[in-house]
């Protein structure tokens, strides 16, 4: 359960968010959509508690996010960063394993790393270091990081988890997200891909100029005027859902 | 901790150990001070094992507080002086030289030593920390803008004092600047930077998994639940705890800090948890080569400074590994 | 002991039975020492003391050697205190082994004085008187020896008002030497007036000493000749007395030769 | 190039005059020693216009070799004496000291100076360029640890050397590496060293889109048309003979060439085309500036060695600096 | 005119592009798509002159590419990586200003470095520093750079140029290559989003664990079983062209 109540944030003077208040329920997939600039990261950052906003209160369970510890909050919300980086050398299975290093306590990490793994593909690169993967799996290394983190029932907030990824790659980690999600799991991502989003997701949030211009189901969201007026460009619903037309 | 890791630690501990076995034995027994090759006799092995301890534990901390420093700031230049802790250090020492004998008039005689050498590099470490923030949070690029700045600014406080002794003793007290290894160490103090190298040692060996996600992003480490600025908090007084132990029981000698490291990393990778433990093996097995060589090596000045045997034989070996190794340091942003 | 066989097994003579084992921390008392003419006792001595090269370097008051000072079993050992003070470990091993630790300032020419008339006593405490006086009756000839080397010279005036400048690399500032320090006191002894009115060792530019406009400057160190040259076209008034004599940079019973010479170059100068 | 960009040249400019004529008009010109003001006489005119050549010829640079440097290695703690070329210098000057007697018989008295120091920086400079390479390109962390190795081992062969030289040559041998402002410079290396920063500063400044490009990534800068093989190579080269000048001119005052260019970024942005004239003269202004305060300041033994002025009067500014200008280092990846 | 010939590539002893050969010309988009890892960015690389591939040559207008020099080739040859980065502190104006260095003989640059800013919707922020930017903007930002530098009949090679951007900056990317293409200039673009691909691209180059597994129009490569095979997943060819079912 997660609530944010009139959030604004401010660059110096310059507002990349505008009061936000909604709420979203744990079990459901929530996709933050809009255009460039709209303010998708800054809420997400706002959402994993890595920042605390400069007016408002984000609410995870009731408790005001940025003021859960780092570690307490690393065990419910896990988050993956539009612009991850690694400044030394690490393996997948390393890097996998700063996920499941927050779970300390519940012993048996190897095996949940190495499930995660395999879960995401990258079963034949787990020795990789890093730097040596190619970009899609870099994407789904750190997806998988996100994922060994995660607890049932916590938080999953990514920031265009699916970039980089090819078609199959992409419902590959869309299912997963989906299976969490079932599990019980309040994901929030943000992306792009609106006929995606109108294919998954079960909210949809859609930020404008760090406004809150919209939310609610796929279908109700994305009406056609408002994505030709946004996008200038034609998105039409047909048999397959929401297409890009001609 | 794989297997290769674990090779690594277990060779850096031999290494070690065959090294403090060769400061044991290697010495100068006789009067006419040749070369000898043996068990000590008593008089002597008190002395011998006064060094290998005194290296043995500078070595650690300078190892140990490199590592973590290089981790702190994320960048592979960093070593255990960079934040003025050998300059403070050297300039508490000079000053209380200086005051020495007010000092010794009051009583207090044994803090114109070690211990003012400590201070100096806390208070340092105090400064530094102070200014090197930025919105409240340690700030990398800060500390050391700060670092360097308080470190030169601590040098050159240090010369003035220098320019104002006899010009036929300074080149005497310049000397200290060089580092030494004392075979009649301050031992209480042995015991403390043994001490406080087994407790960072154990805490980074801890936080292993901390300092790995802090050489992710800021964000990134934050959710994976570090909270940076306790954890810089925790790195930097460890590091600059563990310098201030070795200038005050060696002087300063920096090398060794920046070495260890990076010569841990290419043996065995970048995971910190190992690393701890690694990286201060390193250092003192640096140190301590380098003492038990110099005892032999005789250009008819007695024994070289320490500093020099450090790099003749730290900088040449390390050189040679981190070709071999091409260097596994991956991502060191430069 | 008398003789200890070394490593080839040949037996070395050391010095007379009972003689004290002299160890110097210090270059200048290291000097003193052969100047009494106890140079066999010396048993250790720092990398800088130029004599004599076969006793053993036991490194030096801040960088201790303490191995081989051990095994060099003194039983006085002289040191000139260093700003930073004494080394603990050097008191602690002295009180451990009971050697006599003697320390001497030696930053004016009394200080020296005072170390040449200490020395001996220092040198050979509780031995039979013979050897006490032979070092004591060196120690008289050389205080006759530094007086000869600082009698006034004669006519003084002429030098005028004189700078002693010790230059170390070409380009930094030389050092002159101010009130208190030992060459200051040669001048004192000479009759001669410093044109230095400051204590110590002040570093000058090449401005203030133009300013200073000295009737004479004694010129030491490497780069004297350099120096020379300088003052000749910046104040071609003065006299330059150029004094090639390391030893004048070490007090202590060494230097008599090169006040000696100080001395010749001035009373040339005044000529 | 911008408002900004060119107030603050001009800042840094008529900082720097105004630094000049303080260094030209303050002084001790009378017999007592005391502190004037106004313009010198006939004799002294010469001895403080050498000064300030000598200042500003070394502290532009050094300026400018910081400033080649960080984007060299892009490492905001490169600074001109990390890859080891004021060691390099101290070795050689050190080595020659000891040999001044044998040179000076064989009439070639003048090796002994700032030629030394020039040759032993170019041969380190080789050395580490020789050790910097990967796969054929000078690589930026390999040479920050190949530069350090090497600048600490000629460290050590100085310190050995020092060792070994006789006491009355060692003791003030120790005075060069304080740095020094000669008022009778050497003036053809004067020449020299503003020649040289002239060529450099007019090459970094056209290079300026190419350094600028050369922040990105590499593969970026590659495709920017940076051929980053010879652009570090050039960057190496002129740094380097920027910072031998600056040695044989002045010795090694390192702490300026850190501060100048940091100094020029946070007054101006990152743009290397228009750092390129601010950095050398930042670090001209430091260094006159710390020339002139100098000869006011006496604690009693003289004027103090420039170093220290530098660090005192550099370090505050550049913190106080730094902190208002909430450092624009923007990606400095640390 | 692009030749690929018999092109290797090797990380090590992994081969990561094997004996690669094809022909594209200028005036036409051309994509290169296939799963995660599947060779592309190494064949961008390489066809950029970034690297030298191990074995094989490409040529470009008949000069072997990588042996042309780097500032020649920045006249002709625009590469935007998929992982870009910046050291220093720039604003938007001076990042594509860098792009624009290259034609500095040409002068007019300024006017240049403004129109690109407008043309790619950048406009507003031509002052931010380009830290400043959310992750979409950035993503132009480098894009403007390459427009910049690019010269009329030249070859922009693009990696995931689109990752990031949302549907309407998509489709202003997409039509301002385009154009591009359309007045002589090559584009070779590495890309997921296969309607979209189905949609713009000239030629399809499908790479699949470095190996060149077709070659041609989307629609002769884009076939139902393919698509099905590689992804897992169906995409069916409705009225709007190639879109994923449900
Ligand atoms: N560090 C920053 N300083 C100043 N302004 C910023 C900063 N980060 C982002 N902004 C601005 O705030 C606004 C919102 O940015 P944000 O990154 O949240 O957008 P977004 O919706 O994630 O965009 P994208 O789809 O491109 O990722 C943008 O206008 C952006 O330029
Ligand atoms: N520096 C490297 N060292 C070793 N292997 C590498 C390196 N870079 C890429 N690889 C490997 O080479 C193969 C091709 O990588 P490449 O980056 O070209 O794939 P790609 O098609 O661009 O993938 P993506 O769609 O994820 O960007 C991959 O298996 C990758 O893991
Ligand atoms: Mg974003
Ligand atoms: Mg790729």
């Amino acid at each position: 359960m997660l609530t944010i109540r009139e959030v604004s944030h401010f660059f110096g003077r310059r507002p990349a968010l505008r009061r936000i208040s909604c709420e979203v329920s744990s079990g459901q997939m929530v996709a933050l959509v809009g255009r460039n600039g709209g303010g998708k990261t800054t809420l997400l950052r706002a959402v994993a508690g890595l920042t605390r906003p400069s007016e408002g209160r984000i609410e995870w369970r009731g408790i005001e996010m940025a003021r859960i510890s780092a570690r307490v909050r690393a065990r419910q919300v896990a988050y993956v960063a539009q612009n991850p980086g690694l400044s030394i050398d690490l393996s997948v299975r390393e890097m996998v394993s700063l996920g499941a290093a927050t779970r300390r306590r519940e012993g048996g990490l190897d095996g949940l790393v190495q499930k995660v793994i395999e879960e995401i593909g990258l079963g034949a690169l787990h020795d990789r270091p890093y730097h040596e993967l190619s970009a899609g799996e870099r994407q789904r290394c750190v997806v998988a990081r996100a994922l060994a983190q995660h607890e049932a029932r916590g938080l999953l907030a990514l920031d265009e988890p699916l970039s980089n990824l090819d078609p199959g790659e992409t419902m590959r980690v869309v299912g997963i997200l989906k299976a969490r999600a079932r599990d019980g799991a309040l994901v929030v991502l943000a992306m792009h891909d609106l006929p995606l989003v109108d294919k998954v997701a079960d909210q949809v949030l859609w930020l404008e100029g760090g406004e809150l211009v919209a939310n609610g189901t796929p279908a109700s969201v994305f009406t056609p005027e408002r994505l030709a007026q946004t996008f200038h460009c034609d998105f039409v619903r047909g048999p397959q859902g929401l297409s890009l037309g001609r | 901790m794989n297997g290769r890791r674990a090779l690594a630690i277990a060779g850096l501990a031999a290494l070690l150990l065959v090294g403090c076995a060769a400061r044991l034995l290697v010495g100068h027994a006789g009067p006419d001070g040749a070369l000898t090759f043996g068990l000590p006799s008593e008089t002597i092995a008190p002395l011998r094992v006064g060094a290998i301890a005194s290296a043995a534990a500078a070595g650690m901390c300078l190892g140990l507080s490199g590592l973590l420093l290089q981790a702190l700031l994320r960048n592979p230049l960093a070593a255990p002086f960079i934040l003025g802790l050998s300059a403070g250090a050297g300039l508490a020492t000079t000053i209380a030289a200086w005051f020495s004998g007010a000092i010794a008039a009051i009583g207090l005689a044994w803090l114109a030593n070690s211990l003012a050498g400590t201070v100096g590099a806390l208070a340092v470490l105090a400064i530094v920390a102070a200014l090197g923030r930025r919105s409240g949070v340690l700030d990398p690029l800060t500390l050391i803008l700060a670092g360097t700045v308080i470190s030169t600014i601590c040098g050159a406080l240090t010369l003035l004092v220098q320019s104002l002794m006899p010009p036929s003793t300074r080149g005497d007290s310049w000397t200290w600047f060089m580092g030494q290894v004392p075979e009649i160490p301050d031992w209480p103090l042995v015991w403390v930077a043994v001490a406080l190298v087994a407790l960072c040692a154990v805490v980074a060996t801890r936080l292993g998994d901390e300092l790995d996600a802090a050489s992710t992003t800021d964000d990134e480490a934050t959710s994976l639940g570090v909270s940076l600025g306790r954890l810089r908090i925790v790195l930097f007084t460890g590091a600059g705890a563990l310098a201030a132990a070795s200038v005050a029981l060696c002087g300063p000698i920096a090398f060794v800090g920046f070495v260890a490291p990076h010569l841990a990393r290419g043996l065995m990778g970048s995971r910190h948890g190992a690393l701890a433990v690694a990286s201060p093996l390193a250092g003192a097995a640096i140190l301590v080569w380098a003492d038990a060589l110099r005892q032999g090596i005789d250009f008819g000045a007695g024994r070289l400074p320490i500093g020099v045997l450090t790099a003749l034989l730290g900088g040449p070996v390390f050189l040679s590994i981190m070709r071999r190794s091409r260097v596994r340091t991956g991502g060191w942003s430069c | 002991e008398s003789s200890t066989p070394d490593r080839h097994g040949t037996a070395r003579t050391e010095q007379a039975p009972g003689g004290t084992r002299i160890a110097s921390l210090s270059p200048g008392i290291t000097a003193t020492v052969v100047a009494l003419g106890a140079q066999e006792r010396l048993v250790g001595r720092t990398p800088w003391c130029q004599v004599p090269r076969e006793v053993v370097v036991v490194g030096s008051l801040l960088d201790l050697d303490a191995e081989r000072l051990v095994e060099a079993r003194p039983s006085v050992v002289l040191v000139q205190p260093a700003v930073q003070g004494m080394p603990d470990s050097l008191r602690q091993l002295a009180t451990d082994r009971g050697w006599r630790l003697e320390e001497f300032h030696l930053d004016s020419l009394s200080d020296v004085r005072a170390m040449v008339v200490a020395l001996p006593s220092a040198l050979c405490e509780g031995e039979s008187d013979g050897e006490l006086a032979q070092y004591e009756e060196s120690s008289l000839r050389l205080l006759a020896a530094f007086d000869r080397a600082l009698a006034p010279i004669e006519p003084a005036s002429k030098l005028g008002r004189t700078l002693i400048l010790l230059t170390s690399t070409e380009s930094s500032d030389p050092l002159a030497f101010g009130t208190g320090t030992y060459l200051a006191d040669a001048l004192a002894a000479y009759t001669v007036e410093n044109a230095l009115r400051r204590e110590g060792y002040p570093a000058l530019s090449w401005e203030s000493i133009v300013a200073i406009a000295p009737d004479t400057v004694v010129l030491l160190g490497r780069h004297a000749d350099g120096a020379s040259e300088r003052l000749l076209r910046l104040v071609p008034s003065a006299r330059r007395v150029p004094v090639d004599a390391p030893s004048l940079l070490q007090p202590g019973g060494g230097m008599i030769e090169g006040l000696s010479s100080l001395r010749a170059a001035l009373v040339k100068a005044a000529q």
